[in-house]
């Protein structure tokens, strides 16, 4: 199987320069959107712009380690996730909203 | 070839990222989020990470935005439910994206990379069943107990309880 | 790969070393296993179970302890051996028996399944200590994965309360928040380490030694640089380090009173004993950036949590901001631990005071906390000394300790830090040190004031004093043993301080 | 010119040496049973004396507060062992001086000791023998007071205190036992403590004396630093080596102490108010002995005087007598009239302290103060006698007459109480100067001395004798003479034994106290050397010396004894009301002026200060500063806002801050 | 171990001990024996060690004794021991603890065992302070005797002793807090890596600090010693925490604990920081000559509440102590001892009277009082020994320290020594004024109705017993001031390398 990469100019530069924009994207997100749930995804995107950055390192530095902890990254943010969500619907459930602004009353 | 499709599925993972931030749907969002998944998993094929790209879709397409799906279902919000922006929400938003874009410029400035070695061998499935059973074993099943506590903690944070023993 | 190198990298997998670690975890499928197959009413055994594993695991640790071998790399440099990860290992034990202690007290007020409760403690108790030893970023990583989602679950355990629900949800985003910072920071320093060959054997950016030689060679690499930051953002997080300490008094009051003691005591001491690491270890050839960035971290921490714990009256809400001013302290000792090498000593011994004079406290709260646990305000401790002599008195040299007041031992490790600090010759911040440390008094005594003043003053009347169930003859036991220790230790430091200035 | 003599100053200053050997004209000492001579050595007396008085006061202190006979009993007998000791000392005649170290750092060693020369020997008679017949009268005169036991402690107190000042060997111990006399002083002027005046006035007595004091001690503590003692003996033994450092400022300084002691202008406010306490308070302390401390003091450190401090000590004695004698006129208490004649008395004391050195202004220092020495002592000696005669007088009239005091309600007291009647004339005469009596030769030694220095100052001390003259017959008149002029007058009655034989004694010392050119005087007997250097009139001089006090008597005493009559109210106030008023308002100005100080200015200065004090610094700028804190930690504490996206603006913030870091802004 | 340095240790543990067994709930009856009986102990305990002390000590240390308390690395071990300097003060601790326990013991407190637990403690405190070699320890006795003081303001203190609790401890918090921070400074800064002062004395006598860091680290002390011995404008906390303070805890921080601070500076600072002393003397003369003496002389003067007016009077009388500190000489060093003992038997008893009187006139402003006196005899006689005392009258112990503090403050500034001896003209005027307003004349309309609603009984024997101890005290040293002084001047004798720097000699 041929590296595709072989061909293409547009090196690890390229590849970090993505993954930062989209782990401000997803920070953006997390500052901006007021549902939680999405609030939730844009933490998720987050940390798959940290796994492109690791694939790409991974593959650039041609060590094998960063790509395993893909691995890892990816469970845990199952893990996180199916945590999260449950949280989320058990505070639905108390609260009837998942509107950030409503989940104040923790306060001073 | 491999340049123009770089563009190709950069373009598409980031413009998707930035739908599932502005949109105001729910729904759209995880769409949204789904599509820059592919786009990341396209990536990863372009990085001789094919695996990689496969667990990818599996994971996060197969099973966690289907999960954010059938929550958001589950939880009905209406869609532009959301009140709009107060000024001083809109204000600091651009002031953070400010602050973002910032931090890529400098990153892209000032970052000094290790010049890439020789080609290396695409890594195959056999490759990363070693470290994961050698060298990274024990992580292997560290994690292990977190999904466990995980499962655990979902059942305990969803499940109805009838009176608990010695509660009184 | 050559099978002979796969079995060499397997045969470093010394399991031995981490018996304790696995004592528990074992102990954690056992009592899921226990749930199973006992008659419900044996249930409420369980918990002795967890405390017995965990003091075997104490023991197995006393028993070993002179076999470790300082700077042993296990499980091919994912585990590091040393005298302060013992340390760390006996510390973590020692805070989740008292944290189980704290939910027996609580968990029988909820209609909760308590098992659970237990596993997860046990669990992530396992995972702290892998955590403070862990000489390798994917280790690391797992194990605050694996701590944070425990505490996920943890701080919203008592899942019928809205405020504990909330609290677990702040905590949830911003701590997966700060975990996504941390990782892109050590995915940084992997890509700026990039491939090391050192005679035939690569190494990575995810090994410690490895970052720190990288770093050595080049301590301007930008990548370097703001993995390393990004990093310790990511630990800030966790010690409740300005302006990262924002989440800590809401998720303290949401929780329930035994996660607040673990959130506050071996989530925090975990933060210190993995920035100790990384600051002595790996980063400090960048002591340049370090130093001033770690340097103003303290000085505004301290501030910030005394200034802000001043007018506090919330219980919980009190704890968790004088925590922040103490991992402020600490954080002076983990700059002075750059250049003195006693301090990081130090800031163990006093991580040690913080636990012993903080799980008094707790004990306390535990007691007065009623059903519903998020509402403890300082008036409710009104007659307390009146009523339960014990609990004020011990309550009494919990926060004098915490302020730092001899003969109780809270002041030794102060002192030790202020030494330290002095050899370092950080005087600013010494300054910044001593002002928090007058501040606290002010709040510290108020505390105490509400417990004993009061109740001889008019203004006890219209308080709205809580009756408190007597403590039984475990909890009796326990509180005064914290007590005595707080103050033996502060009169006759000897062990305490002979085992960790070694 | 004998009292000139090098040998006479040099005497006084050399008198630690014996300066007579055995017992000249033993037949005194026969009657002294010689067991106590052998029995003790003389510097065992002088330890005994002193302490006799401590221990009595003491024990009465411990165990006899409530056994006010057995109170008085004690302390009666403690003064008879003083005095009986004192004359042992003074016929034995032996001098010495011993001295332990009571205190030490570094180098600067304070020490105790016992200087026992010819002026101790006499002070120390007058205050043992006047002080012991006072303690007598009081036996009758406090005999159905409540607080008897606290009255006669004092009393041991005070003869302790008194006795420690006439026998310091340094000015440090004489300090010591300086403020002791005030204390004491203080407390039995504050013996009727339930009268507001008595307490006003023992705290004025107290704090006017600190005033003086303050002076006293920046003295001695500079003459210790220019002269590295401050022991007599060293410091005369200095002088004559040309070792000692002079300055003015030491002798001034140490002359407050004496202003205010001896209550010389302008302290001297604090004496008529004493007479609140017990008239025999009034008499051994405020006439006879404390009061006189102060010229015993500038005798003793007469060594240190120089030319311009004399001359300030000469004015100030002679305003001082001037003045007081001028206010004695007006006043209606027989205390208050005996009072300010103490004061004027002392003025002349002082002032003939001050006269002394002038008479030798030329350089040859050394020898300047001896006269001035001698007539101040020869007065002080004799004055004692007479006023204390007086003061004890007028007790007994008071005590006839029912604690009345003024004496335009007594009068014709001359039958009823004619002991007290005579013994009280007898002091009259010889405060006025008549020849023969004691007063006569002590006034007319300092009138001379005056007269040889300075006309202006010998003008001023003669009117003062004539005044003295005419207000001293005014009350002799008034009280005695005449008819009743109240029921306490008319049922007045004479005072018992115990009282009238001190009276008598004292009496006969008014006349022969001031014998001291006969061979068969008493004075030379008393004070040794001393009484060698009073200055003595010859030819002309002497002429017009008797003839000047001759005439001062009688006029002074004619005018009042035609002028005044026995009538119920001041004739003076009736036939010149406006010079009366002058000079009530003479007498009234000082209180007045220090009454505003105080009330006016000082208090108002420390409300002011205290106004500041709690405003400014407790609350203003510490309650202050913890509120600013206190305002700035409900700011702090409201940045929780509880809102999940402000935290995570906070994190943001937190990374940009260490990306920025990273990026090198801050460096 | 020689059995005199087995009883210093015995007479600091008695009362720690006896407050430990009484806290863990010893029946009142015995306690009040126990407590009792570890008041008397280091008593007698102190008066043996005076006695037994050598008459030429030296200026070694005695009864030397030393602990490891497990922080032998850090330097830090539990030294004990008297030297000439140490042991009057410790014999001022150990008398005043007796008179305070004693009156502690017959005040109806309620809650009375907490009460004495803490009076223990405090004193047990104090007793380490003054033996302790090892100056951490110094501190950290110190620290442990002024807690119970807070304690104490604030649950019995009378009128705002929530906030006279407060203040005090915020202020005094600060003192010591600075004061620590000179005393690592010190540690530090001498390379000894000690903290036992004789190891540190030896070390500075080898080689100095260097003179910028002493002088900071002397400022460093000065200003933290400063707030805890109340120098103007420190003082603040002074009058108001003892004015609400309860009798005995007054007695035992007037009288002892606040001279914690002087005493630092003449064992630790005024050694080890000669240079720095000589740089900061100036500023603390003026200080402490025209804010202790005068303003705070005045200010005590308007006082019309007895215990703020002897709260006031002992900052004044602070400002002696600190004008003999300034004068840098084996004279001015000890006379501030002498004037620490005498003023803190003095200002305990003057203390101790004063809540007397509050017993028997149920106010303590003083225009509501007067002619006292002829109700109360034996009080009044009391209350004016201890008036007399304190404002410097011979045969008490205070005219020794105020004369010798005079002495030498003349070779340091004429001027500063007339407004010395001009404070004595001040207190003798606030001092007298006091005891006439209280005792003496006719009593006012408020007293009168007080005294009919429940005549004032004289003072009774558990009070007179207290009383008896200190004025006894104070006259002994006021006869025989020797009996104090010959320690001091030896501990002394190698004078304090800075009197080179002071003029010795009068012409200059």
């Amino acid at each position: 199987m041929i590296p595709l990469l072989a061909a293409a100019t547009y090196g690890l530069p390229s590849y970090l320069l993505l993954s930062a924009v989209l782990f401000a994207i997803g920070f953006f997100g997390v500052l901006l959107r007021k549902n939680t749930l999405v609030i939730y995804m844009c933490l998720e995107l987050m940390l798959l712009a940290s796994t492109l950055a690791l694939v790409a390192f991974s593959r650039f530095n041609g060590t094998l380690d960063g790509s395993v902890f893909v691995f890892f990254v990816l469970t845990i943010a199952a893990a996180e996730v199916a945590v999260g969500l449950a949280i989320i619907v058990a505070l639905f459930r108390q609260r009837h909203t998942i509107q950030v602004e409503e989940l104040n009353h923790l306060k001073h | 070839m491999a340049d123009t499709l770089f563009i190709i599925l950069a373009v598409l993972t980031v413009v998707s990222a930035l739908l599932v931030v502005v949109n105001r749907n729910a729904v759209n969002a995880a769409m949204f989020l789904i599509v820059s998944l592919v786009g990341m998993a396209g990536l990863f094929v372009l990085l001789d990470a094919p695996m990689l790209a496969f667990v990818l879709l599996l994971v996060y397409a197969g099973a966690v935005v289907a999960l954010f799906l059938f929550i958001i279902m589950l939880l009905d919000t209406t869609p532009g439910a959301q009140k709009p922006y107060s000024k001083v929400t809109l204000a600091a938003s651009l002031l953070g994206a400010g602050l973002m874009i910032v931090g890529i410029c400098t990153l892209s400035n000032r970052a000094v990379l290790p010049h890439a070695p020789e080609q290396v061998a695409v890594p195959t499935l056999k490759n990363y069943a070693e470290q994961l059973f050698t060298t990274y074993l024990l992580p292997v099943q560290v994690v292990g107990f977190m999904l466990l506590i995980a499962m655990l903690g979902v059942i305990v944070l969803s499940k109805k309880f009838e009176t608990t023993e010695g509660a009184k | 790969m050559s099978p002979e190198l796969l079995h060499n990298v397997a045969a470093s997998n010394e399991w031995w070393a981490l018996t304790p670690e696995i004592m528990v975890a074992c102990a954690a499928l056992g009592l899921l296993v226990l749930e199973i197959f006992t008659p419900r009413e044996d249930h409420r055994f369980i918990p002795q179970v967890a405390v017995m594993a965990l003091l075997f695991a104490l023991a197995a640790i006393v028993l070993r302890y002179d076999r470790v071998v300082d700077g042993e790399e296990l499980f091919g440099g994912l585990i590091k051996l040393s005298p302060l990860g013992q340390v760390a290992r006996v510390f973590f034990l020692l805070s989740s028996l008292l944290v189980c202690f704290l939910g027996s007290i609580c968990l029988p007020r909820t209609r909760l399944p308590r098992v659970e409760f237990y596993h997860i403690v046990l669990v992530v108790t396992a995972a702290l200590m892998l955590l403070a030893q862990s000489n390798h970023f994917v280790m690391f990583f797992v194990a605050l994965e694996t701590v944070t989602v425990g505490f996920y679950i943890l701080v919203s355990y008592f899942r019928d309360h809205p405020l504990t629900l909330e609290a677990g949800l702040k905590y949830l985003v911003l701590g997966a928040l700060s975990s996504a910072i941390m990782l892109f920071g050590i995915v940084l320093l992997y890509g700026a380490v990039g491939r090391v060959e050192i005679d035939g054997v690569v190494h990575t950016g995810f090994e410690y030694g490895t970052v720190a030689n990288f770093l050595r060679e080049n301590p301007d690499n930008f990548l370097g640089i703001a993995g390393t930051l990004l990093v310790i953002g990511g630990v800030a997080f966790k010690i409740g380090a300005f302006p990262f300490q924002i989440w800590i008094p809401d998720v303290y009051q949401g929780a329930p009173t035994p996660v607040t003691a673990f959130l506050a005591v071996s989530s925090k001491a975990a933060g210190f004993a993995v920035l100790l690491t990384l600051v002595v270890n790996v980063f400090s050839p960048l002591s340049a950036v370090l130093v001033p960035v770690l340097s103003v971290l303290a000085a505004a921490t301290i501030i910030a949590g005394n200034l802000s714990a001043l007018s506090q009256r919330n219980a919980k809400r009190l704890m968790g901001l004088s925590g922040v001013s103490h991992a402020g302290y600490l954080l002076i000792g983990v700059v002075a631990a750059l250049t003195v090498p006693s301090a990081a000593g130090a800031v163990w011994f006093y991580l040690f005071t913080y636990l012993l004079a903080s799980m008094a406290v707790f004990g306390v709260m535990a007691y007065l906390a009623g059903v519903d646990d998020t509402a403890q305000e300082l008036d409710h401790y009104a007659k307390l000394a009146r009523e339960r002599p014990l609990l004020a008195a011990v309550l009494a040299v919990g926060l004098g300790s915490l302020a730092g007041i001899p003969p109780l031992v809270g002041f030794m490790g102060k002192l030790l830090l202020f030494v330290a600090a002095f050899q370092a010759k950080l005087y600013w911040l010494l300054a910044v040190a001593i002002v928090g440390v007058v501040l606290s008094i002010y709040y510290y005594f108020g505390w105490i004031k509400a417990a004993w003043f009061d109740d001889l003053s008019g203004n006890a009347a219209q308080a709205p004093a809580r009756t408190v169930a007597s403590p039984n003859w475990l909890g009796r036991t326990v509180l005064t043993a914290l007590a005595l220790a707080t103050v033996v230790l502060g009169f006759f430091q000897g062990p305490l301080a002979t085992w960790l200035m070694q | 010119m004998r009292h000139f003599s090098p040998e006479g100053s040099f005497r006084l200053r050399a008198s630690p040496f014996p300066s007579r050997e055995g017992c000249p004209q033993g037949g005194v000492c026969d009657w002294v049973p010689s067991v106590f001579v052998r029995a003790m050595t003389m510097l065992q007396h002088a330890i005994a004396i002193l302490l006799v008085p401590l221990f009595s006061a003491t024990v009465i202190a411990l165990f006899l507060r409530r056994q006010g006979a057995l109170a008085s009993y004690v302390s009666v007998a403690a003064a008879g062992a003083v005095a009986a000791i004192a004359i042992i000392l003074l016929q034995h005649g032996e001098r010495f001086e011993r001295q332990v170290e009571w205190l030490r750092f570094g180098d600067f060693a304070i020490s105790l000791g016992i200087k026992y020369d010819d002026l101790a020997a006499l002070m120390l008679f007058v205050v043992g023998f006047v002080g012991f017949l006072i303690h007598v009268f009081s036996l009758g005169y406090m005999h159905d007071d409540a607080a008897r036991a606290r009255f006669f402690g004092g009393l041991s107190i005070f003869m302790f205190s008194m006795i420690g000042i006439v026998l310091a060997n340094n000015l440090f111990m004489i300090f010591i036992f300086w403020e002791l006399v005030g204390f004491s002083s203080w407390l039995l002027i504050n013996h009727y403590h339930h009268k507001q005046s008595a307490a006003d006035a023992s705290k004025k007595a107290f704090i006017v004396n600190r005033v003086g004091d303050f002076g006293f001690l920046l003295g001695i503590i500079m003459c210790y630093w220019l002269n590295h003692t401050v022991e007599f003996t060293e410091l005369a033994d200095k002088a004559p080596k040309g070792e000692l450092v002079y300055s003015t400022l030491i002798p001034l300084l140490l002359f407050c102490g004496a202003v205010g002691k001896s209550a010389q202008m302008p302290l001297q406010v604090w004496l008529p108010d004493a007479m609140e306490g017990p008239t025999p308070v009034s008499a051994l302390i405020h006439a006879a002995t404390m009061v006189a401390a102060g010229i015993y003091m500038l005798c003793r450190v007469n060594v240190l005087m120089v030319a311009d401090a004399l001359n300030v000590i000469m004015w100030t004695g002679t305003i001082t007598a001037f003045y007081a004698s001028l206010c004695a006129i007006t006043q209606r208490d027989i205390k208050k009239v005996l009072a300010y004649s103490t004061l004027s008395q002392l003025g002349y004391m002082v002032a003939a302290f001050g006269l002394g050195a002038l008479a030798m202004e030329n350089g040859e220092h050394r020898l300047a103060i001896a006269t001035g020495v001698g007539a101040a002592m020869f007065h002080l000696t004799t004055h004692a006698f007479f006023k204390a005669l007086m003061f004890l007088g007028s007790g007994s009239v008071i005590h006839g007459c029912h604690h009345e005091q003024d004496i335009f309600k007594m009068g014709g007291l001359r039958k009823k109480m004619p002991i007290t009647f005579i013994t009280f004339s007898i002091g009259v005469l010889a405060i006025i100067g008549m020849p023969g009596f004691a007063g006569f030769f002590s006034k007319d030694a300092i009138l001379y001395l005056a007269m040889e220095n300075n006309k202006v100052v010998f003008a001023l001390l003669a009117l003062t004798a004539v005044i003295t003259a005419f207000y001293m017959v005014r009350v002799w008149k008034l009280t005695f003479l005449g008819e009743a002029r109240s029921d306490d007058a008319s049922h007045a009655h004479e005072s018992g034994f115990v009282m009238t034989v001190p009276l008598i004694i004292l009496a006969i010392l008014s006349v022969v106290g001031g014998t001291w050119f006969l061979p068969i005087g008493l004075y030379p007997k008393l004070a040794g050397s001393i009484a060698e250097l009073i200055p003595e009139a010859h030819g002309s001089a002497h002429l017009t010396i008797l003839l000047v006090s001759l005439a001062v008597m009688t006029v002074g005493a004619g005018a009042a004894a035609l002028f005044y009559k026995t009538s119920a109210n001041d004739t003076l106030e009736e036939k010149s009301p406006g010079l009366f008023r002058l000079l009530g308002q003479l007498k009234e100005s000082f209180d007045k002026l220090y009454d505003y100080y105080v009330a006016k200015v000082q208090q108002r200065f420390a409300m002011l200060l205290n106004f500041l004090e709690r405003i400014f610094l407790a609350e203003t700028i510490i309650q202050g500063a913890a509120r600013v804190v206190g305002f700035i930690g409900l700011g702090a504490r409201a940045l929780y806002t509880g809102s999940l996206h402000a935290y995570v603006y906070w994190f943001l913030l937190g990374t940009a801050v260490l990306w920025a870091f990273a990026a090198g802004v801050f460096n | 171990m020689p059995e005199t340095a087995l009883l210093l240790q015995l007479a600091i543990a008695t009362p720690l001990v006896s407050a430990l067994i009484i806290a863990l709930g010893l029946p009142k009856r015995f306690a009040t024996k126990l407590a009792a009986a570890a008041f008397t102990l280091p008593a007698l305990a102190a008066l043996v060690l005076w006695a037994k002390y050598p008459a030429e000590g030296g200026s070694r240390y005695h009864y030397l004794s030393s602990l490891d308390t497990g922080l032998a690395s850090f330097g830090i071990s539990l030294k004990l021991g008297l030297n000439g300097i140490a042991l009057p003060m410790f014999l001022l601790a150990a008398i005043v603890g007796i008179a305070a326990g004693l009156y502690a013991l017959r005040s109806q407190a309620e809650r009375l065992k907490t009460y004495l637990v803490l009076l223990l403690i405090m004193h047990g405190g104090l007793l380490g302070v003054f033996a302790s070699v090892d100056i951490f320890f110094f501190y950290f006795f110190h620290e442990l005797a002024l807690i119970p003081t807070f304690i104490m303001v604030g649950i019995w203190g009378g009128r705002d002793r929530n906030y006279a609790a407060m203040k005090m401890t915020i202020y005094l918090t600060v003192g010591a807090m600075l004061s620590l921070l000179g005393l690592i400074a010190i540690y530090v800064k001498s390379d000894a890596n000690t903290f036992d002062l004789i190891e540190l004395k030896r070390a500075v006598a080898a080689q100095g600090i260097a003179a910028a860091s002493q002088q900071n680290i002397f400022g460093l002390l000065l200003i933290g010693f400063g707030i805890l011995v109340s120098l103007w404008p420190l003082h603040t906390w002074a009058p108001l925490g003892y004015g609400a303070a309860p009798s005995s805890a007054a007695m035992l921080h007037a009288g002892v604990l606040k001279k914690f601070g002087l005493y630092g500076l003449i064992q630790i600072a005024l050694p080890l920081l000669p240079d720095g002393a000589a740089q900061w003397v100036w500023k603390l003369a003026l200080l402490a000559a025209i804010g202790n003496v005068l303003v705070i002389g005045f200010v005590t003067m308007a006082q019309r509440d007895l215990k703020q007016m002897l709260g006031y009077s002992s900052v004044m009388h602070m400002g002696y102590c600190f004008l003999g500190l300034a004068a840098l000489s084996t004279i001015g060093t000890g006379g501030v001892v002498l004037l620490m003992v005498a003023h803190g038997l003095s200002v305990a008893l003057l203390f101790m009277l004063a809540t007397s009187i509050q017993l028997r006139t149920h106010t303590l402003d003083m225009s509501d009082m007067g002619g006292l006196a002829q109700k109360t005899p034996v009080l009044a006689a009391f209350f004016v020994a201890a008036t007399m005392a304190s404002i410097g009258l011979p045969g008490f112990a205070n005219f020794w320290g105020e004369l010798t503090v005079f002495v030498a403050l003349w070779n340091f500034s004429k001027w500063i020594t007339a407004v010395a001896i001009a404070g004595v003209i001040i207190s003798a005027i606030y001092g007298l004024r006091a005891a006439a307003r209280v005792f003496f004349g006719q009593p006012t309309k408020a007293l009168q109705e007080v005294t009919t609603a429940h005549p004032p009984a004289d003072l009774d024997w558990a009070e007179r017993l207290p009383a008896l101890i200190l004025l006894a005290a104070l006259l002994c040293f006021g006869f025989y001031p020797k009996a104090l002084s010959l320690p001091v001047d030896q501990a002394l004798a190698p004078a304090p390398k800075s009197v080179a720097a002071a003029p010795v000699s009068f012409q200059r």
